[in-house]
């Protein structure tokens, strides 16, 4: 499988997401330019993480309107399988191809550690073939990734399956204080509702190698290999 | 025409020095000379006062491939790859407005480490500030977190160590140092030299405003806070974040001849550097240089210390790709100038000459000078304090007493900073801040792996300046090695007060003669650094701080450990069994008093200690290993045990060295020693080594699953209560 | 073509019910400080933005559609804006 | 007691010396987004407190003190104050 990892300016995520399904996953990688119009040759997009534009305005704000977003957004459309992580959840999410917005960390502090977080769907590209229930433990490293819907905006998640990850304890049990960022209602991840755009604030891409504290990661970057996905996001 | 002594205070020069200057030229200098005399001749950026010192230090070795003078030093750990890194302080900047301050500071760091075309690959810092109990220094302190994270973390560059101390000394002056670890090709080091006659001048990045005019002086004169005029530098960590992208891919062209990042005095000492370094001249015009504001003079655009700004030398037929890489990258670079043969810099204003000076003038003419110190009365009777006559410490309190320890800011849990810090981006971080001694960075596409630490007990330093300089060297060494890395090079940073004071001088002049002979001793070359010195407010100056970042080499990656002990592990102390309370936490915690003469410091017993816990180490003999530093042992031991379990003591080994006395025996400090953690099945093996190499190993203790410390069958205290207090000290 | 430049000043705000962390760090800030009299803080951002226009309402309604483009999250702020009198040519 | 609560409005912009890379960023979103006709954009934060006072003008004072101590960082930032007319009891 040909993996692009988009690069805005700022992104500083790419590296490892680059490094990480080529070291980690063992699959075909390429950068993508912010400049650039097409995304033809590739299978599935990472958009990294980051500070793209600095956060300046709002987090994600202002690269949701790069060149690349177009094809991004076809791709997307086509059904093709799109991972954004932190700056990405932010900048798809600005982009309305997730759900939601990101705002700043109840703590109003950037927070860098490992959590814990429960897989809650299987049906998507990125957690296709996961059981519902399964603990991975992840890195987080951001100041803005406090998930926001309202109250019938999350009923609505609820009932279309579009809630993929949540913050749990290390057991996988609910625990306000397992939650980071005071995300409404522990949520970490989220995808559309074809399941094919997944986006989380934790970073799978920095967890790729026992040798940096775990590679649970990879279970969700390699998720998109496996037999299935193009039947689980009706691609 | 006479010169007034305002106009000279303006550019911080002595009447002595201005007459230096006209002498050399044969002429009154004109205005913007007069500024970049100032700025070059400052002690920011001329080293007046501490390079006859600096000579001192050994700054040569088997690895050292780039020693002092450069952007940073690079040392060589095989393969072809080197390591570059420099520390560097941005105190006077911090004490005014401490996130910017802080931020810039972290900024400045970064660009000499890409200037010399490393990828950063690690950012350490080292921070000094009052007791926190006062809302300004909370503030301060904040800010400074604040700012560090800030700028790091959108750099994407981990933060992975540092070290953090409070003290009043440092309340009008708080310190703030920022360390960059890079990483090269040895065959591909970019240097600050311009050559080739005819080569294009090129400055790239932000557009110049009036920021920071007058900084690198402003650095060199006392009271911070009162002295400041100029205008705040506000940092953009995205802009450097392009331009660290733009650099090195510019760099993998042959068309560059030489880079030099614009920090302190801006332009002025980024010319006059590339030039004298290159033995070329250099010829620029201000009126070429973007501005940000209006209205600016050849003067202002000189001393401007905007940041995010690069000076890059081209040959003139690369231009246009050079240029192309910035484009690609949004950056906006403007031809300003070009290399000449006269060795002269020249700057122009359209057609008015404003500067045109021998390059040498600014830099080898600079004045350097002597003084003679003298020890400060009132510190050498500190030191005489006979501390063994205070009353010991009785075995009730012993619980209290390391409750009030583990919670002293000094010694608490880092986590509540270090949690602000982005530490796993880049995905090289094996051993992040907390999980040992120093942080261990892996070296992608090789086997290998660094640890970077930095250090400086400042209340030593201020007792007996030699052996505390001593110290900062061999325990930011010693944290390096705990991880089983073999510590092969250091940067330093000099925190001090006034030089012109002959106390202030002596600090100075006696700690930087015990740091050379601890890092010749350690065979740790000095390759970068940086002087800070004026650290001063209201007359007091801060404790001497002379920050040391040691850089160690792992051959095998999968060999480094932690601190954390594992149950069932017997506990070893390696090294001196004797410690004292002089200079200690302790006495200042339980007594108040910054007094008695700080431990002694055998080179070759350190020497010998720290090559037995990397043979251990290395030899998978060890599953984790820690320095004791402020607390003394039992605080150290705790620190090595996760909230679950337990540990039985037995510190009795060690009591007749420490005059039967519990304040020495537990909270005394020492150097030269290591706590390790072994499988019982491991003991036998770890005493032959010992033996052999001449290492004093004393077993203290089991660790156990019980939840709780139990000492010397005397005391129990519940191991999560230790923690709650240690995790208590930085929260509000 | 008659364009002057307008002075716009762009005020955005948290609607109503969304946290606002940031204003109530501020509040209990401002009381540990003893400003008691301080029952509440509200956070947002002010930008001033030099926009050439042919005229007051053309400013102000170019400078709404930054909002609805960019400038403002809808989803979660509102905004304000206002165009100073005074404009320079 | 005769006090009030008034609506202040306080907007803090930096000092116009200082370097502003937001407003810079934001002002090239908006050009890359074909607003060609904004000349420059400066970032600053909007803050709407609630204060308790005796009159409009102690409000205003008050709040003044507020930005002095702590709303506003005065070394590289400049602050304006409003208070709205209508007060609620
Ligand atoms: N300012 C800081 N930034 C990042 N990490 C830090 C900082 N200060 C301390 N640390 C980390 O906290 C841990 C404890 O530091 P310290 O108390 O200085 O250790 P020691 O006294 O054993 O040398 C180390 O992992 C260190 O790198
Ligand atoms: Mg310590």
């Amino acid at each position: 499988m040909r993996f692009g990892v988009v690069t805005f300016p700022g992104s500083n995520g790419d590296h490892d997401a680059l490094s990480a399904i080529e070291l980690g996953l063992q699959q075909e990688v390429a950068p993508v330019w912010h400049k650039d119009r097409s995304v033809d040759g590739f299978d599935a997009l990472i958009i990294p993480g980051g500070f793209s534009y600095g956060d300046y305005l709002r987090a994600g704000a202002i690269a949701r309107f790069s060149p690349i977003m177009e094809a991004v957004t076809d791709f997307a459309q086509q059904g093709g399988p799109i991972l954004g992580i932190c700056n990405g959840f932010q900048v798809l999410a600005e982009a309305g191809l997730a759900p939601g917005v990101l705002l700043r960390n109840a703590n109003l502090s950037f927070s860098c550690r490992w959590v814990h977080t429960r897989v809650e769907t299987g049906r998507t590209a990125f957690s296709n073939g996961l059981q519902p229930g399964t603990v991975l433990r992840l890195p987080i490293a951001h100041g803005e990734g406090r998930f926001f819907v309202t109250p019938e905006e999350l009923a609505h998640l609820e009932e279309r399956q579009q809630i993929v990850f949540r913050y749990c304890d290390e057991y996988g049990n609910d625990d306000p204080l397992a939650n980071p960022n005071g995300s409404t209602d522990s949520i970490a991840g989220v995808c559309n509702e074809r399941g094919n755009v997944v986006a989380l604030m934790p970073h799978p891409e920095r967890a790729y190698d026992p040798l940096l504290g775990g590679d649970e990661g990879l279970q969700i970057l390699g998720a998109v290999l496996r037999s299935g996905v193009e039947a689980a996001v009706g691609r | 025409m006479t010169i007034t002594t305002e106009a000279l205070r303006e550019v911080a020069l002595t009447r002595v020095e201005y007459d230096q200057v006209v002498e050399l030229l044969g002429r009154e200098p004109r205005p913007v000379e007069l500024g970049m005399f100032g700025a070059m001749w400052s002690e920011h950026c001329g080293y007046k006062n501490s390079r006859p010192l600096l000579k001192k230090f050994p700054t040569t070795g088997p690895r050292v491939v780039q020693g002092p003078g450069e952007n940073a030093g690079v040392v060589d750990i095989g393969d072809g790859i080197g390591i570059a890194f420099k520390i560097e302080s941005h105190n006077h900047p911090s004490a005014v407005e401490p996130y910017q301050g802080a931020a810039t500071g972290v900024g400045g760091i970064v660009r000499d480490i890409f200037t010399m075309g490393a990828r950063p690959i690690a950012l350490l810092n080292s921070l000094r500030f009052g007791s926190l109990d006062s809302p300004r220094t909370r503030y301060i302190f904040d800010g400074v977190v604040g700012g560090i994270g800030g700028y790091g973390n959108c750099l994407g560059i981990p933060t992975v160590a540092g070290d953090i101390f409070f003290d009043d000394s440092y309340t009008g002056n708080p310190l703030v140092n920022a360390m960059c670890v890079g990483v090269v090709d040895n065959s591909a080091i970019m240097r600050a030299k311009a050559s080739g006659v005819g080569n294009l001048v090129v400055l790239v990045g932000a557009d110049t405003g009036r920021d920071g005019i007058h900084g690198a002086t402003f650095a060199s004169v006392e009271n911070p806070e009162e002295s400041h005029r100029g205008v705040i530098q506000v940092g953009n960590p995205f802009l450097e974040k392009l331009l660290l992208e733009a650099c090195l891919e510019v760099l993998q062209t042959e068309h560059v001849v030489a880079m030099q990042d614009l920090g302190a005095a801006g332009l002025t000492s980024s010319v006059v550097e590339c030039a004298s370094s290159g033995d070329v001249g250099i010829e620029i015009d201000v009126q070429k240089v973007t501005r940000r504001e209006q209205g600016m003079n050849a003067y202002e655009v000189m001393l401007s210390e905007s940041q995010e700004r690069m000076l890059v030398v081209v040959r003139e037929e690369g231009l246009e790709d050079v240029r192309a890489i910035f484009d690609r990258w949004d950056l906006h670079s403007d031809v300003i100038g070009r290399v000449t043969g006269d060795g002269n810099v020249c700057i122009m204003d359209g057609e008015a000459v404003e500067v045109n000076v021998p390059a040498s003038f600014f830099v080898d003419q600079c004045p350097t000078y002597v003084r003679d110190g003298i020890e400060s009365a009132r510190i050498a009777n500190a030191r005489a304090f006979d501390v063994d006559s205070l009353p010991d410490l009785s075995r009730e309190d012993v619980g209290d007493a390391l409750h009030a320890l583990m919670a002293s800011p000094n010694i608490c849990s880092r986590e509540p900073v270090v949690q602000t810090y982005d530490h796993t981006i880049m995905s090289n971080t094996v051993l992040p801040p907390l999980a040992g001694d120093a942080a261990v960075v892996r070296i992608k596409g090789t086997n290998k792996a660094i640890a970077v630490k930095t250090d400086c007990n400042p209340r030593y330093v201020y007792l007996d300046p030699y052996v505390g300089g001593m110290h900062a060297v061999a325990e930011a060494a010693r944290n390096v090695s705990c991880t089983g890395a073999k510590p092969i090079a250091l940067t330093n940073c000099l925190n001090f007060g006034s030089p012109e004071k002959p106390e202030g001088y002596y600090q100075l002049e006696r700690a930087v003669s015990g740091m050379a002979d601890a890092a010749r001793a350690l065979e740790t070359p000095v390759v970068s650094g940086n002087v800070s010195l004026y650290n001063e407010s209201g007359n007091e100056a801060v404790f001497p701080t002379p920050t040391v970042g040691v850089v160690g080499l792992i051959e095998d990656v999968s060999t480094a450990v932690g601190m954390t002990a594992s149950s069932g592990a017997v506990l070893l102390l390696a090294g001196q069994h004797s410690a004292t309370i002089g200079g200690s936490e302790y006495l200042k915690q339980r007594h108040g008093m910054t007094a008695g003469a700080p431990p002694s410091l055998d080179l070759d017993l350190e020497i010998r200690v720290q090559k037995f816990v990397q043979d251990a180490i290395a030899s998978r003999m060890v599953h984790a290993a820690h320095d004791t530093s402020e607390g003394g042992l039992l605080v150290a031991v705790i620190e090595m045990l996760d909230g679950s379990l337990g540990s039985a003591l037995d510190f009795s080994c060690l009591a007749s060295e420490n005059g039967g006395r519990l304040d020495r025996l537990y909270f005394g400090e020492a150097a030269s020693r290591i706590i390790i953690a072994a499988a019982p099945t491991q003991v036998e093996a770890l005493r032959t080594l010992a033996e052999a190499a001449d290492v004093p190993l004393a077993e203290i203790g089991r660790v156990n699953t019980s939840g709780v410390l139990r000492m010397d069958d005397a005391t129990s205290i519940p191991i999560l209560d230790l923690h709650d207090s240690w995790a208590s000290g930085l929260k509000r | 073509m008659g364009k002057q430049q307008y002075l716009v000043e762009v005020f955005i705000s948290l609607k109503e019910v969304v946290n606002d962390p940031q204003g109530l760090a501020i509040r209990d800030g401002l009381h540990n400080l003893g400003f008691d009299e301080v029952d509440g803080v509200r956070a947002g951002k002010y930008l001033q933005v030099s926009v050439n226009a042919g005229s007051p309402e053309q400013a102000q309604q170019r400078t709404a559609e930054m909002c609805d483009t960019l400038l403002a999250n809808t989803v979660i702020e509102e905004y304000r804006i206002t165009v100073a009198d005074r404009a320079t040519s």
